[in-house]
């Protein structure tokens, strides 16, 4: 129990936010139209790309002769990538079918 | 201040994320929100290059390395989704969202082997559920990816989930031990975790049908949505934080939403309860019955003499490719006066949207589409539904049986219209694997081909008439 | 430990805040999301009181005067509250939210008298800013107050604004110098600018007309929120930051979502543009045009043979308190086979949904309240409109006049419907303090006298027909 | 420029919470009719009664022999009741009409 609530005491900011994210995310997306289901998970997609920022410290702070790291950095990096620039796209390949529809 | 300033810019990209959400999920401002969250993710990723300090103030280095790595990953990505074809969308999506909990994945290894001495608990939960996360989401996102596109079929056995539940837990128990383990094995327990993690996701994913690969699809989504805020708790980074918990929680609860849209329930959706049966399709069909065809010519007929026509597109349009030369058979019968408009239902197709996407594609004008309800209300006062490559989606087992595995699934209820033309290669089942009564029903008549060619040939004709 | 246990009781508190205000926002749920969110502030206040440990780890003291405090504020409180009139709603959110702002100015005057010292700046300007907010709130509410409940007019002055500002300059001047200042005069200072801030919020008030009040106590409602939040960046306290922030945030929007129904901008709400002549309504009136009145009994006539009867019910009718008589009358006319129905206008009365709370009191069924729009649409095929104390709410001038102060407000469209028959006391103009042509036009006649007793009078009339 | 800086470092966690709760206010009662326009005030001003926790702590650790800090923190204590109090009650009152019309 005890190291449960100092746990809660010692990250209450990150628990706020976290809690406060999650509440944001449900309220934001709320009323989309199931007509949008699809970009939206697609943009979501490419949002969580932001995953890749890790890649890039690691990869960073690896010694420039641990190759293991560096390599394995690197595909992290390409990876996290093409989550990001092939989410996007997608996504703004997708909502561009439907910008047409508004005229 | 460097620090300061990345802080701030970090403050940007979470706002950016938010707004962009927002605004992904209103028709207007749908495209705009993509881009601004983009801006924003751009200036994370370029801020914490240049700015970003580790510990012990150093910047980060292997520049060289970082920005190949963004070039190669930048070009292959642009290209890959500027390629690929509109129908082939939700694929694309689960192979992106693999790669994002591969590289959830590939972080914690890392970390993990520069793990020294005791590891402060907080942090080895982030790495180890970074890890665990990161790799179901990068195995279940390839295997769907592989199924969408029919490189791999569904495989489910007896007992499968009690299996994948014991799989699971495991995959905890080697968490656990791996933090308890003593430094020489700990990294043993560790990889097994690992490579347990990746055989979870893929069992996890194999029985589950094509049907509901969107709603899984958007489950490993906020799966790997999570996985990053695991590395925003490891790295104490505020956007990795906030983007990776929003795209958890928004996730989330769009994969509901999606599963009320296909009025299935979650649970059973893992569970891969009909979804599975999909491979089957062919088993079930051809059963009895007595269906009557109609010939081109005659459907041309109908239909330019028609006063109302609906068009219900389906999954077969979409295989078929058929959208344009629907849209053309379209512009014609309103050259002749005819009414037409098509009735969208929300999960037609393989994906939510997909007709949408697809007539747009086509230039079909916003006003033609009618939601289902609308569609509904007006069958009643519609002389002639032509239906393309639909089948679950106008199945009135539905609503009348409710033995059938999509009962309470609400669909268009096509058999109000005066007459009821159907169009599908063959009397094989839809992606439910299960038969249609609709087709034996006395109104309606079928028109079997493919869709494009049919359509075709419909055009033809009609111009003919 | 404790200190643990108070953290999560706070963040209970949060989230039950904003889950009470969300709810709070749709009809089904307003009634539970009050209870939830006061549940939450009853445990964040127990909560304080048991479980806070000071920096230096001693629990708090002064528990008696404490108690004594919270019930007789409680007593009072909920006297105050479970008396006060319906119609009397909008002095009691003010008085209340004078209250709070009280309570954060004070806050901020015992602080500064705990400083001992060079103080952080932080802390400094969470003190300073919570007495400013708190004591323009304050006052502000209280001047609010006085006016709705009618004891105090309006009053303005050439080059007020101008003198506001700056006044508000004056104060930020005064703040900055107490920072600065040397520990003998800072108090001086300190004073000084709260006894400007004091006088702001007056002057703030002073030339705001009555019919904006309700905009101006939500703006006065989302300042003490901030207030609060300066609070919670005082103590560190989670639960008093998010509530301050949530309600500051959520009052500003609502604050404009009221002028948008009021289609006022919120800028010369504060100006207090054509608010500020309410108190000279008397001037402007009884001048020209002709209109012809109607008798008790012809009125009762024409409604009793009336298909359809649309009750426009507006600020007079609550004055008159007539609601009750006014569903007789409602009544009466449903038996005789007439169709009744009302049509509510957002900004009729004095505050926001102030009919709709005024006639579900008498207990008039929800289906029979129109919104603006569907009344609108309503009214072309009506027979008569009455028109209960209500003026700008039907003042084609809105439409018609550019030159007029309420150009632009949406209005109901009463001179669609077949005969107009508007009831008020005399021909003195309404909260706008305008002419209306409406009471001029050939299809319009007056039946003048208190609501209430005209009321009283044509049920019994229609009784008799 | 550079204080500034150091603030937003010092309390970024603060600040995000800030920023996160402003979006969630907003989007919360983005969708309220203007019916609830009253109630929701009303609600919403009850909740800033939250203040009174701040005049408790106030109250609490005042010296039992400081009189002007215990007659001012009992003030704040008796005001924010009466915020907190109050501002619930009149607001189930209000919301007490729009019930009945349920049915
Ligand atoms: N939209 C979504 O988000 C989503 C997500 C997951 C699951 N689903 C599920 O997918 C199904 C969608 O229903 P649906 O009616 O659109 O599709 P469907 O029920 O899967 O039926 C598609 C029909 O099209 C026919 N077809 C296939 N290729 C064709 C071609 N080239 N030309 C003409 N016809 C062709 C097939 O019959 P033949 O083989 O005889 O031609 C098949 O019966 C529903 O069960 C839904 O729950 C949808
Ligand atoms: N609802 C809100 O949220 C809100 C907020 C702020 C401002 N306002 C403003 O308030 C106004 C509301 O329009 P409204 O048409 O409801 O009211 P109004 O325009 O103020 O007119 C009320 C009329 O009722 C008559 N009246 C007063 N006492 C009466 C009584 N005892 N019996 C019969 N009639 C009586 C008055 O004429 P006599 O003196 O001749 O009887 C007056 O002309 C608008 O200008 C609106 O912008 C509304």
């Amino acid at each position: 129990m005890d190291p449960i609530l100092n746990f809660f005491y010692e990250h209450q900011q990150i628990i706020y936010m976290v809690i406060l994210m999650i509440f944001l995310g449900i309220e934001v997306i709320g009323r989309v139209p199931s007509v949008l289901h699809t970009p939206l998970m697609s943009g979501a997609n490419a949002i969580h790309g932001v995953v890749i920022i890790g890649a890039l410290i690691v990869m960073g702070e690896a010694a420039s002769d641990n190759y293991i790291a560096l390599i394995l950095g690197f595909l992290a990096v390409v990876l996290g990538t093409l989550n990001v620039v092939g989410g996007f796209v997608v996504t703004d390949r997708m909502l561009e079918m439907f910008k047409k529809k508004r005229h | 201040m460097s620090a300061s300033i990345l802080t701030i810019i970090y403050l940007i990209a979470s706002v950016t994320f938010i707004l962009g959400l927002k605004m992904l999920s209103h028709p207007e401002t749908a495209r705009k929100g993509n881009l601004i969250a983009a801006g924003g993710m751009g200036l994370a990723i370029f801020g914490t290059i240049f700015l970003y300090e580790s510990a012990d103030g150093r910047r980060l280095g292997n520049l060289a390395w970082m920005f190949g790595a963004l070039v190669a990953g930048g070009i292959i990505g642009t290209v890959i989704s500027r390629r690929v074809k509109m129908t082939a969308m939700p694929e694309m999506v689960s192979l992106f969202n693999g790669m994002g909990g591969a590289c959830a994945m590939l972080i914690s290894l890392i970390e993990f082997n520069r793990i020294e001495g005791q590891i402060h608990l907080g942090h080895y939960i982030a790495i180890v559920l970074g890890l665990i996360i990161g790799s179901i989401s990068f195995a279940g996102s390839i295997v769907a990816y592989l199924k969408l596109s029919g490189k791999q079929k569904d495989i489910s056995f007896k007992g499968q989930h009690i299996f994948n539940m014991i799989l699971f837990a495991v995959i905890i128990a080697g968490a656990v031990l791996t933090y308890n383990a003593d430094p020489a094995d700990a990294p043993l327990y560790f990889y097994a975790t690992f490579g347990l993690a990746i055989l979870y996701g893929v069992f996890f994913l194999l029985p589950i049908g094509g049907a509901d690969m969107p709603v899984v699809i958007s489950l490993l989504n906020s799966l790997t949505g999570v996985a990053a805020a695991c590395g925003g708790f490891l790295y104490d980074n505020k956007a990795m934080l906030t983007g990776g918990i929003l795209v958890g929680a928004a996730g989330t609860l769009l994969t509901v939403l999606m599963c009320k849209a296909m009025n299935r329930s979650l649970l059973n959706v893992v569970i891969g309860s009909f979804g599975g049966n999909a491979g089957a399709s062919g088993a079930v069909s051809d059963s009895g019955g007595h269906y009557k065809e109609v010939s081109l010519s005659d459907a041309a007929m109908v239909m330019s003499y028609a006063n109302k026509v609906v068009i219900v597109p389906g999954y077969g349009l979409a295989v078929a490719q058929a959208q344009h030369t629907c849209h053309e058979l379209e512009k014609i019968l309103t050259e002749k006066g005819v009414e037409v408009t098509y009735a969208i239902h929300p999960v037609a197709g393989r994906m939510p949207g997909h007709m949408n996407v697809l007539l747009a594609e086509a230039d079909v004008a916003y006003e033609k589409l009618e939601e289902m309800e609308d569609a509904n209300s007006g069958f009643k006062n519609t002389d002639v539904v032509l239906i393309l490559g639909a089948n679950d989606v106008v199945n009135p087992a539905a609503k009348n049986d409710p033995a059938s595995p999509i009962f309470g699934m609400p669909i268009l209820e096509v058999e109000l219209a005066k007459t009821v033309i159907v169009n599908k290669r063959s009397m094989k089942p839809g992606y439910a694997g299960i038969e249609n009564e609709l087709f034996f029903q006395p109104k309606t008549s079928m028109l079997f081909g493919d869709a494009k060619k049919v359509l075709q040939d419909l055009c033809a004709e009609v111009k003919a008439t």
